[in-house]
């Protein structure tokens, strides 16, 4: 599923790592975007050389129930725990624990509270996707318009670091002046929850114009709902989505364009930077650079951050060309 | 012996046993069709047992079973209603939540058009049933709070309207005024005529000897006679049933009489009782007579404060007690063993030793801890006083027999040392041995100058046992009589004398509760 | 006929008159050590040691004091809201909205340090939120008499839904440090949690309670029948009333720790909590139906749970197994008892059916036909 | 004060119902409360935001309810016989799992065998429950709690992380719930047959009285003959069924399904039943006023929305909603109680 690890046919990672373990940690398992991340990771963790992998978590994403497999993680005595926080301050202290008995924090996907880890892999630059989000809804809307927000949970760090950007680009671009943001509502990255809300959003605001969902749940259900129903092409839809999911609204006329990066690639980076910093050749200070695998060369930014790559904007032209 | 019609119904030697209690070693009867047949026996002689394995619902762990000739062996209820048996048990079945009408038909509602049940037909036919029965009872009103006697006119109902071979009434009369008894008679006798056989029970003679064509007896769980009515006499009967001396059975000790203890006046609740007043003295025994459901449970509950009661006032020794608080009652020296020791007397899965202890559970304690030790002795002393059997105290009560169990609940309540027993039914269901050892208490105890208010259904133990016998007649007191007027005849008129006149003369003189709503229609739902 | 059943019970005095004769001599029933060994709680504990052990023997690292200290942690909140439960499922009620109270506490915790209360404040203005609202549940259950089932699951969505209002979507984390670090502090080198003595002085408080006190005892005559409960003069509503003021103040407690646990108040903190306290209850020998069980055994199936999910997760095993395991022994706990029972009345049935006589050998009796 | 100075004995018994009896009868029925704050919430909705009933409008909220509508049914039929299934959510993510798996894995495969294999499956999974509870005579809410994380670990264990989504399936299923017929969507009409059928099957047969009476008594139905274990078995059965239908169906609504469909049901359509008078102790309460229950909860959340009321207080209004119709039920519980003992009583 992961092109990027696909086509390279890369290098095997050091010999001298197969001590070394490594666990992830999603929000949620069973859950069809956290698989193509963690697929993404899995291969890193091969070849990066990591002895062992692991993927645990809870079934319900919910901001404690992370903890308890963490101390899990902490007692088994793994050297690296590559986890996505379902809250940035929850999964502090347990994290916090970890690494006082040796573990290497990488965060991805969603990050925890800054000092909590040694690293974070973030997908892209936030405001990179925040913007091509409100970019592309004005092009669909021509420009002006009420528009809304279907996000995830309402705690979810990285859709409210996006809503927080889109938010500020609305008010500062004159270019989208004319476009309002009338509401944000959650579908907590729930199918049946997203669905209704979404109902609700065009009833309650008969005006609407388009819908952003930054979340791949979101923005399926939201299409389903649209494409069922009276207001298939006159609201547009656009967010943060996967092509697999996404391919038949953007067949059938529902969503023009939508946009993601390659969330393999974020396990796979994931994976090399906790070997990186496993090994000592980085501490997560900003400047630090390692190697990732077949993706190259990365360096940490400004407060640990690791920037995998820009997004994909997948439109019907494109979408046949990815499979995750 | 003449040769005789094979009789619709035969069972021989049935044995039924519920854990250590054997409550039937041989239940043996006959009824040949076209007969009613009375069966009699004691409180606990086995008669319900009986009539539950003839309708199916024991299966006998012993014994011979035929219908028509035929043996059975039925498995269900369905069964035995298949085999053509209906039942009217003792204690109503009625499904609260649903009406008067399907009461009557569960299982067999006439259906109409679409295969589906149809309501008329299922009103129309109940209706046709109460004429029959000659009485008004709204069919599409809920069966909740019906009457006692109008549940057991329903239950009639329900059993006439099956058309069986075999009519099974466990004491159908026992809460019906004399009009509606009449009626049913001739309904009895209807079918009689056209040849079912009908197995009657009753405690009342004057019925079974105006009704039934054979008596069978029964003792202790085992058959002991058949007599055909008319060869028989009431003493003979007695002495069957009894199978002693009843002068053995009630040791009755006359005590001297102290001050009034208790003092009950002008006490009523709208509805369920009203008027009654009345005193008990230390060493007096007050029994309270009366057919079941005359509102005697009621009135007793009431003054325990378990249920509220609208006027009067309750006293003891001269105090005012507050109304509904039954700690305040316990704490003023009254102390209540209930009807139901099952599931109003005990915690059957707490130990003899807890449950004993019970009602001491406050004064037990220290700094809010039970003291362990103290409540072990507490238990003890009255459980050995009372010679409870068990092999430990720390059994689970469940574990003991009917009469131990008895025993216990009448140990923790004596254990609280009180001034004034009320003995709700205080041997219903227990044996013989045990029985007598409970009378010789009470009288003991009276002797010891406590007061007591024994409700009794047994008519001997009101009359073995009691200096002052209180009638009640459907939630009034309607007479009060010495030890020396209270006579069977005496008693049993003034539990059913007014119910025997017509209702209108019963009414005269009656003062309508203030304040009490008259609900609307209520001529339309109601006999 | 009746020499064949007197002759069992020779010490009896009066067996030709005695209908319940009794067939054994005695009724069966442990005494003493037998009966504490062999109770139901007991063989909860067993099954717990029985499983430590083999955690201990089989998943590495199992058998090492930061175990004590996570598992500790884990299991605080159902073991803290269990004690209160046990004592309502043994009145013979429930209460289903304890987790929403652990949520409608978080959210007024972090609402008010949010707003510039001192920690105190918070604290205490916190737990007075889950007594009322512990006492809004016994109100209507006990004063209006309602069926718990039904107005706990009203108040399951009330609670969470005012948890909602008064915090929204915001999650407040930054409680005072020394406070939050507090919570998860061991004692020593032991690995117990500090605040695990809280713990187990609730736990006393109602263990005493309903074991040693005239009020526990009260309670059970209260599960095992209302009416013989009453009649021993235990005041029905004012007992349940207070169970479920109890139930909402340690709610809360397991709210406020919660919250300083994982430094996060939010309104979705422990949702569907209820059912995995109600299953662990009920695992520990309580009776759904009221009248029965122990803290003693609740506090084994509590940890029995809690252990066997650490294992597991130690043990990197999914936790779906997790939750089959958890359903099943659910199942196991109270699906034996009944087949146990079965099999031995059963067995005393056909024991019965050998010692009474048939009736073909005693010859029916020829009653007399009208002639 | 009361009938018996009236109480010839043989008087005609009158002919039927009286206008007025009438009355009172439609007055005392359970469903009036949850009809009554229905077509309230509605009305108020339309006038604040005429939008709340357009055809969209009604055909959203008509398909909202559906699923809830459908399992509302099955747990009335259980809680009727005083007992409760809390597994129905499990089994629903179950049965909406396997449906999507038997379209991805059977390519062509007919709706209707797709229908009819999720309603064998929901019967197999409510059957172990009937059986649990009738044959080892344990609480159905302790069985029911044991089955729901059962099923939930099976439906995990099975699906991982895959989910099918709405693309995986045949347009026709998916069309389901977007066609309409007399503005109702296909899914709601299955629904409203299902409610007719179960209706017609407890109000109209022998076995779905027999219902009501164990649930009202169970020893004496018990004593009267009616095989209990039976009946109640069977109502677990058909729960299970009727969970299968609502799974399958729910294939066709949502876009996604996983293993974590479902999850969080149980409560919602217990309180759905509750809301619409079905009495949580048995015996008492209709599958149309449990269907009415289940409107009035999933129309308040679409209600306060379009009414744009801060979405916060929604959880909270439908908590306050589920405690309104048990009190009202309590009520005229204790009202009627008190007027059938005066009215029955001596005179006294
Ligand atoms: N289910 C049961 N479990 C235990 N003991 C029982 C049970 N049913 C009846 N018994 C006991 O069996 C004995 C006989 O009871 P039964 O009800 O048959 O008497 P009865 O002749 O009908 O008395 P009554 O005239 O009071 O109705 C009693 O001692 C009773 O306590
Ligand atoms: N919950 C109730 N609602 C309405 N009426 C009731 C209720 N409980 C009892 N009654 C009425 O009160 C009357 C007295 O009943 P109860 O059976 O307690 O009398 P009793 O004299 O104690 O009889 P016994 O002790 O022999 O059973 C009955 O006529 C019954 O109809
Ligand atoms: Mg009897
Ligand atoms: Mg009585």
């Amino acid at each position: 599923a992961t092109g990027c690890a696909a086509d390279g046919g890369g290098t095997a990672g050091a010999g001298d790592g197969s001590d070394l373990s490594i666990t992830f940690i999603p929000k949620q398992l069973n859950n069809p975007y956290t698989d193509v991340v963690l697929g993404g990771g899995e291969t890193g963790a091969e070849e990066a050389g990591f002895g062992a992998t692991e993927v645990v978590g809870p079934l319900e994403a919910s901001a404690s129930s992370q903890v308890s497999f963490i101390n899990a993680e902490t007692q088994a005595g793994t050297s690296v725990i590559v986890i996505a926080a379902n809250d940035p301050d929850a999964v502090g202290p347990a994290l916090e624990e970890a690494r006082s008995a040796g573990a290497k924090i990488v965060a991805f996907d969603s990050d925890t509270a800054p000092q909590y880890r040694d690293v974070f892999i973030s997908q892209v630059v936030a405001k990179d996707v925040a913007l091509i989000q409100i970019e592309l809804m004005s092009e669909q809307i021509g420009g002006s318009g009420e528009i809304a927000i279907l996000s995830a949970t309402a705690n979810a760090t990285n859709q409210n670091e996006w809503i927080k950007f889109i938010e500020e680009e609305l008010e500062s671009n004159p270019d989208y002046a004319d476009i309002t943001l009338v509401t944000k509502v959650y579908g907590d990255d729930d199918d049946t929850k997203s669905f209704q809300e979404a109902q609700g959003l065009l009833q309650a605001y008969p005006n609407l114009k388009g819908i952003i969902s930054p979340t791949t749940v979101g923005i399926a259900a939201t299409a389903r709902y649209l494409s069922t129903s009276q207001y298939k092409g006159q609201v547009a839809l656009t967010g943060l989505g996967l092509p697999n999911e996404m391919r038949p609204f953007v067949k059938d006329g529902t969503v023009s364009a939508f946009a993601l990066w390659d969330p393999a690639q974020l396990g796979y980076v994931a994976a090399f930077a906790g070997k990186a910093l496993a090994d000592g050749t980085i501490t997560g200070a900003e400047g630090d650079t390692f190697e990732a695998g077949e993706l190259g060369e990365r360096e940490v930014g400004a407060d640990g951050i690791v920037i995998v790559g820009p997004p994909t904007t997948f439109t019907s032209e494109n979408i046949d060309d990815y499979d995750f | 012996m003449p040769s005789t019609p094979t009789p619709v119904l035969a069972l021989h030697g049935a044995a039924k046993a519920f854990g250590p209690v054997v409550a039937l070693a041989d239940g043996t009867v006959e009824i040949l069709p076209g007969e009613i047949h009375a069966l009699v026996g004691e409180n606990g002689a086995g008669k319900s047992t009986l009539v539950k394995i003839l309708a199916g619902f024991h299966q006998p762990d012993a014994g011979d079973f035929q219908v028509g000739g035929q043996p059975v062996s039925f498995r269900t209820v369905a069964d035995s209603k298949a085999a053509g048996i209906s039942v009217i048990y003792q204690e109503p079945t009625l499904f609260p939540d649903l009406t008067v009408a399907e009461n009557i038909f569960v299982g067999r509602q006439p259906k109409g058009r679409l295969g589906l049940i149809s309501r008329a037909a299922m009103r129309g036919q109940a209706r046709a049933l109460f004429e029959r029965l000659g009485v008004r009872i709204d069919p599409d009103r809920v069966a909740e709070g019906l009457s006692i006697a109008d549940q057991q006119i329903i239950e009639i109902a329900k059993a006439i309207s099956l058309d069986a071979k075999v009519l099974v009434m466990d004491e159908p009369t026992a809460a019906l005024s004399g009009i509606e008894v009449e009626r049913l008679f001739t309904v009895a006798r209807s079918l009689r005529a056209a040849g079912a056989g009908i197995l009657f029970i009753s405690h009342r003679f004057d019925e079974v000897f105006a009704l039934c064509d054979r008596i069978t007896v029964m003792r202790d769980g085992r058959y002991i006679n058949t007599h055909i009515t008319s060869e028989v006499t009431i003493d003979k009967i007695v002495r069957e049933m009894v199978g002693r001396d009843i002068a053995q059975l009630y040791p009755k000790v006359v005590a001297e009489l102290g001050d009034t203890v208790l003092r009950v006046s002008g006490l009523g609740r709208a509805g369920v009782f009203a008027d009654i007043s009345f005193e008990v003295k230390a060493g007096e025994v007050v029994a309270l007579a009366g057919l079941v459901g005359a509102g005697r449970t009621e009135v007793a509950r009431a003054i325990f404060g378990i249920d509220p009661y609208d006027r009067g006032t309750v006293e003891v020794l001269g105090k005012p007690l507050k109304g509904r608080d039954p700690q305040a009652a316990i704490d003023a020296g009254m102390a209540f063993v209930p009807e139901d020791r099952r599931k109003q007397g005990l915690v059957m899965d707490l130990s003899v030793a807890h449950n004993a202890a019970l009602t001491l559970r406050n004064s037990l304690a220290r700094f809010g801890i039970i003291n362990a030790g103290a409540e072990r002795r507490a238990a003890e002393e009255w459980t050995a006083k009372l010679q409870v059997k068990t092999g430990s105290q720390e059994y689970a009560v469940s574990t003991l027999s009917g009469g131990n169990q008895q025993k216990v609940v009448l140990a923790k309540w004596l254990a609280t040392a009180p001034r004034f027993l009320i003995l709700d039914e205080p041997t219903r269901g227990i044996d013989i041995g045990t029985k007598s050892e409970v009378h010789r208490l009470i009288s003991d105890l009276a002797g010891a100058g406590m007061a007591i208010l024994m409700i009794s259904s047994e008519l001997p133990e009101v009359l073995g046992m009691a200096d002052r016998v209180l009638v009640m007649h459907e939630g009034r007191i309607s007479a009060e009589l010495d030890r020396a007027e209270a006579t069977p005849e005496t008693v049993m008129h003034a539990a059913t004398a007014s119910a025997l006149l017509t209702g209108t003369e019963v009414l005269t003189g009656t003062e309508l509760p203030t304040g009490t709503e008259l609900p609307t229609g209520t001529e339309e739902r109601t006999r | 006929m009746s020499n064949s059943l007197s002759t069992k019970t020779p010490e009896r005095p009066t067996p030709a008159l005695d209908t319940s004769t009794v067939l054994r001599a005695e009724a069966t029933g442990r005494t003493g050590a037998a009966r504490i060994l062999l109770g139901r709680d007991a063989i909860m504990i067993y099954a717990l040691l029985a499983f430590i052990l083999y955690a201990c023997l089989f998943i590495p690292r199992f058998a090492s004091p930061v175990t004590i200290g996570f598992l500790g942690l884990d299991v605080i909140p159902v073991l803290l809201i269990a004690m209160p439960m046990t004592l309502i499922i043994i009145t013979g009620e429930i209460d289903l909205s304890v987790a929403s109270i652990v949520g409608l506490t978080s959210a007024t915790m972090g609402v008010l340090w949010d707003a510039g209360m001192p920690i105190e404040t918070v604290l205490v203005v916190s737990l007075l939120v889950g007594i009322v609202a512990g006492a809004f549940n016994g109100f209507l259950v006990a004063v209006v008499g309602l069926p718990s089932l039904a107005v706990t699951i009203g108040t399951l969505a009330l609670f969470r839904g005012l948890a909602l209002v008064v915090i929204g979507d915001n999650a407040v984390a930054d409680f005072p440090p020394a406070l939050t670090t507090f919570f998860t502090s061991k004692l020593g080198a032991t690995g117990i949690p500090t605040i695990m003595i809280g713990v187990v002085i609730v736990a006393v408080v109602f263990g005493v309670l309903l074991h040693l006190t005239p009020f526990g005892r009260g309670l059970y005559a209260l599960g095992f029948s209302k009416e013989a409960a009453t009649f021993v003069g235990v005041k029905v509503a004012r007992a349940k009333f207070w169970l479920y003021v109890g139930s909402g103040t340690v709610s809360a407690l397991a709210g406020i720790y919660w919250t300083l646990r994982y430094s996060s108040a939010r309104s979705d903190n422990a949702s569907g909590l209820e059912l995995t306290v109600i299953a662990a209850v009920l695992l520990g020998g309580v009776s759904i139906f009221g009248g029965k069980g122990s803290i003693p055994g609740v506090i084994a199936g509590v940890l029995l749970i809690g252990t066997i999910n650490f294992a597991l997760r130690l043990g990197r095993i999914s936790d779906v197994i997790l939750i089959i395991v958890t359903g099943t022994l659910l199942i196991i706990s109270v699906v034996a008892p009944s087949i146990f029972s079965a099999v031995s009345r059963w067995r005393h049935n056909r024991r019965i059916r050998r010692s009474l006589p048939q009736a073909s050998a005693s010859g029916p009796p020829t009653p007399p036909h009208p002639a | 004060m009361t009938a018996t100075p009236t109480r010839p004995a043989d008087a005609p018994p009158s002919a039927g119902p009286t206008p007025a009896a009438r009355l009172a009868t439609v007055l005392r029925l359970r469903e009036l409360p949850v009809t009554i704050a229905l077509i309230a919430l509605v009305t108020v909705t339309y006038l604040a935001n005429p939008l709340f009933l357009s055809s969209q409008g009604v055909k959203d909220l008509l398909l909202n309810s559906t699923i809830v509508i459908i399992l509302a049914v099955g747990q009335a039929l259980v809680i009727i016989t005083r007992n409760v299934d809390l597994s129905v959510g499990s089994i629903l993510g179950l049965v909406a799992f396997s449906t999507g798996t038997l379209f991805a894995t059977v390519p062509g495969i007919p709706i209707v065998v797709v229908l009819l294999a999720g309603m064998a499956l929901g019967a197999l999974l409510g059957a172990i429950n009937g059986l649990l509870v009738t044959v080892a005579k344990v609480p159905a809410l302790v069985i029911t709690l044991g089955t729901l994380y059962i099923y939930r670990g099976l439906n995990n264990a099975w699906a991982g992380g895959t989910q099918y989504f709405a693309g995986d399936r045949p347009d026709a299923f998916g069309a389901l719930s977007v066609d309409t017929v007399a503005g109702f969507p296909l899914i709601t009409l299955i629904a409203l047959l299902v409610v007719a059928v179960v209706a017609i099957y407890m109000v109209g047969t022998r076995p779905g009285r027999d219902l009501y009476a164990i649930g009202s008594d169970p020893d004496a139905a018990k004593l009267f003959g009616i095989p209990v274990a039976r009946r109640v078995f069977l109502a677990f059965l058909t729960n299970g069924v009727l969970a299968g239908i609502a799974g399958v169906l729910y294939a066709s609504r949502f876009n996604s399904v996983g293993a974590t469909t479902g999850t969080g049901l149980e409560l919602d359509v217990v309180a759905a039943a509750v809301v619409g008078g079905v009495a949580i102790f048995g015996g008492s309460g209709t599958v149309v006023g449990a269907a009415l229950g289940a409107i009035l909860l999933t129309t308040i959340t679409s209600a306060l929305t379009a009414l744009r009321v801060d979405k916060f207080w929604q959880q909270a209004i439908v908590g306050v909603l589920i405690l309104a119709a048990i009190i009202i039920d309590r009520i005229a519980a204790v009202r009627t109680a008190k007027k059938l003992r005066l009215s029955e009583a001596r005179d006294v």
